[in-house]
């Protein structure tokens, strides 16, 4: 557990096709390369599961990796909508995307459900809302103390987690800090997981009772540098916003995503590569 | 800018903004409604306690935020816990005074739609979905609604009851058992709607200056009630549009960066 | 809220005759101060909570102030029974005591529950045990989606939670570090909550993702430095272990424990003299 | 200490610690446990991770603790969780190889008490209560038991189940759909005793040198099985001995300040 492996090793190792994915990250430490490294793989009939779904996973469903989706909010955060999402969902292509939707306080909920080992979550949630008549994984069940109705919902076990992390020592102890989403929950509920982290170092250092997973509980640690771009890394870079607003014009057609897609993620061997291309052609336009 | 000195949007920042007291405790959705919250905290209420669904609590950021998640915000909250413990300790733990939310739309009685537009299975329009919202509806002593106001907005029969307002009105809330109050205004740039006490349809109680009635109207997908005592929006401060102007001017810097 | 106030004005406001009071602490941080000062002010029929009853609620039991305790490990760790309230079970001495036996795992979740205002808390417990035919507030559940067959139990929803911390600002936010036991959930999961800190900062100044407490969860801070002992508070003191061994002695009898709670607590205005005066008697047992 | 250059409890301390793997997750009670769990750390198995109910994750104590939430714990270990995230992600969530217990009294299935002696309501003597165990003995992929063996801990029949062992033997916990295997050996000053395969009873396996069969059966409430292939526990070796003694005495003299 927690070996230190190349990303490409570690994706071609513990994602199979067919297998459930949840790449966590709440707008921060998205795990960004890992899912270009998906995508190079060129898996397929993924479930992917996230609260909230954003450009990595247009790109996953606009790929044709993705059969199905778990989410309670997917859209480019601040910019407007997931257009290959859209695309997917109002007009099948590149196929059709089954979804089930829940929301935030839910799916928060069953990741801390999944990481205990339980096989559902109750939540005062959803009463008034159209969301169980669309799901029937949403249901009501009655406290057995003070007879209050209250939603029950399935637990989230993913096959994989996937996070992106500020550090690990090298034995593969991982330490996050910052807006930790439900990063931790994601990757003890799964079955496997893999880290990338901004770097490996001889010793994390951590504060009193910071978010430290522990090397026996990650399948594998990939050190990729930059790899939650142009997502955020506290401590390391900021969020490229002006990437997030260029998306919008990239993502909207399919042909310009295509394109796209085809130089800057298939055309690369690595996430290095990609942020060298990227660089080009980001520079290019701003010129 | 019109020549009342301010834009549409201004006042509706401004107006929304003025309903944060001091020291409130404010669940804060992203665009909009973090805009007026920031602004209430920058003006007149620098004690508001800003909380994000991505785990900061207390965020006291000197730029706005593009996402819900931004490292500003992290930096600068008293702390940052995990989106599980939001959701569960803060908000359903019914800690929240007043949950600040935007919509793609809304009907008469304050219910809101992010989801779709036409049938869910077939959707014309897919909406980023619920995110927090049902919840934050559901949980907070209070809900604020600040959005555009056009016909396509505001809208007669939502396709899709995504977070629960006041239902089919009435007592609607206290059958259904829902803890909060549920909206107590809705914000926009023409004006502000607030529910009947009774009824809980959405009234129009205040203009914005320079707005009729009937633009309201017009903007408005059904016929909206107007108060009897309909009241005329205070015009936003210098000081308020100061503080408003420039959050905005170190927002667009950042944010090119 | 968030007031500061001294301990025994806190403790008159907020503590009431037949109030439910959470004192946490896992070994770390033990509210002790609060409870002497809950004794001197000869509060009645409290239903004491806490996961691992020790001293501090020993000294309560005897002195009578206690009507009911629910708990799941209730002795004088590292060294044996305690003995107040093993002659308040066996011989219901000062009167009887009535009991709510729980185990960690599930009084755990039951703060949980509590914090998260849910009437009850689902956790795989109990299976093989006896408690459940003797707590018919243990009871099983069956999982909406698989059938699985689950514990269910009452959240904890204390009238007033008591804990100690390292650190307040002077607005009453609350830091606290180290093993934080199920502090913050108490808290939480209380209608009221007194807090005894160490010492009052200008800045907190806490470190990413710290346990922070903000002022407005919090009825009173109370500036009470070494209120913790014989417990310790992490950067501060360690714990007092010959202390524990002494207790032994102490409450082994009803009446050398009445004495030596008239002249440590009663007989002493608050924390600060009840420190003096025992430093005085151990002092001399020592030598 | 006898002729034999070691006493009971240290040979009970040394075989117990043995019988953890390097690397093994544990999550460890205080007392005996405690003291075998680190000496297996301080000796053959650096790497194994031992987990203390209050917090503490990766504790690596120079000192034994007295308590189960000292601050040695905390300032050793990798991290240090809250106590419900303990119980929920690591112990429920079923991280833990082996979980290494005390007890008070424990029947011919390895059953544990540690609740009362006597009738519940009218007990005799009140023990501290079931703590961490019930949801230990049942999560942890196997369980180990450390205590003296004495006739009245080793009883024919138990007046409070706190923690399953094996139930009524054979195949009980699988039928009662306990996840973990289930005590796995049973720790004493006198051998070691490990559940036959088929009927899960405890069966003497190894009995520690100068130890009589005579006298394992007179210290046991039951009629003891022996097994037919009983071997005797190896004697603690030098580096073991002088690893558990600098352990007490460094523990002695840091609980005597």
């Amino acid at each position: 557990m927690g070996r230190i492996l190349a990303l490409s090793d570690a994706v071609a190792e513990f994602i199979r096709d067919g297998d459930s994915v949840a790449m966590e990250g709440f707008t921060h430490l998205i795990p960004f390369a890992a899912g270009h490294e998906i995508v190079r793989q060129r898996r397929k009939r993924l479930t992917l599961i996230r609260m909230t779904p954003d450009l990595i996973y247009d790109q996953l469903i606009g790929m044709g990796c993705v059969e199905r989706m778990i989410f309670s909010w997917g859209g480019n955060p601040g910019v407007g909508s997931l257009h290959r999402f859209r695309d997917a969902v109002e007009k099948g292509w590149p196929h059709p995307l089954e979804i089930e939707e829940r929301s935030h306080a839910d799916l928060a909920n069953a990741y801390v459900a999944g990481a205990a080992n339980l096989p559902f979550a109750v939540l005062r949630g959803y009463v008034g809302s159209d969301l169980p008549k669309y799901n029937d994984r949403i249901r009501f069940i009655e406290c057995p103390f003070t007879g209050e109705k209250l939603a029950a919902v399935p637990s989230v076990r993913p096959d994989v987690a996937l996070i992106h992390a500020q550090k690990a020592d090298r034995k593969g102890n991982v330490l996050i800090w910052g807006i930790l989403g439900v990063q931790k929950e994601a990757v003890l509920a799964a079955k496997r997981a893999i880290v990338t982290v901004e770097e490996i170092v001889d010793e994390l250092d951590p504060w009193p009772n910071a978010c430290v997973l522990p090397h026996w509980v990650v399948s594998a640690v990939c050190h990729v540098p930059g790899g939650a771009y142009p997502s955020y890394a506290q401590g390391y870079y900021e969020r490229d916003n002006r990437f997030y607003q260029a998306w919008d014009e990239i993502a909207r057609s399919r042909e310009t995503f295509l394109a796209w897609m085809e130089k800057h993620v298939l055309g690369t061997r690595d996430f290095a590569e990609f942020r060298r291309v990227l660089a080009t052609t980001m520079g290019r336009e701003a010129a | 800018m019109s020549e009342l000195g301010f834009t549409p949007s201004e006042i509706m920042t401004v107006a929304a903004a003025r309903m944060l007291k001091n020291g409130t405790v404010c669940f804060v959705g992203i665009g909009l409604p973090s805009t007026a919250a920031n602004l209430a905290r920058l003006t007149h209420a620098p004690d508001v306690v800003l909380i994000y669904e991505s785990g900061p609590i207390g965020a006291k950021p000197s730029v706005l935020p593009l996402s819900i998640g931004d490292g500003e915000l992290a930096l600068t909250a008293d702390t940052v816990v995990s989106t599980p413990e939001i959701f569960r300790y803060w908000l359903q733990g019914g800690r929240i005074d007043v949950g600040f939310l935007g919509a793609a739309q809304i009907d008469r009685f304050a219910n809101i739609n992010t989801t779709v537009i036409g049938p869910y299975d077939k959707p014309k329009v897919r909406l980023p979905g619920a995110g927090g919202a049902p919840e934050i509806a559901a949980m907070a002593r209070e809900v604020l609604i600040i959005l555009q106001h056009t016909p396509r907005a505001f809208v007669p029969k939502l396709d899709f009851i995504t977070s629960a307002g006041h239902l089919d009105g009435g007592d609607a809330r206290e059958r259904a058992k829902l803890p909060g109050e549920g909206p107590t205004a809705v914000i926009t740039d023409l004006g502000i709607l607030t529910p009947d006490p009774v009824t809980k349809e959405l009234v129009l109680t205040s203009i914005h200056p320079g707005v009729s009635v009937e633009q309201v109207k017009a903007a408005t997908g059904w016929d909206l009630k107007i108060s009897n005592e309909l009241r005329t929006t205070p015009a936003p401060q210098p000081h308020e549009l100061k503080a408003l102007r420039d959050l905005q001017r170190r927002t667009a810097e950042a944010h090119a960066r």
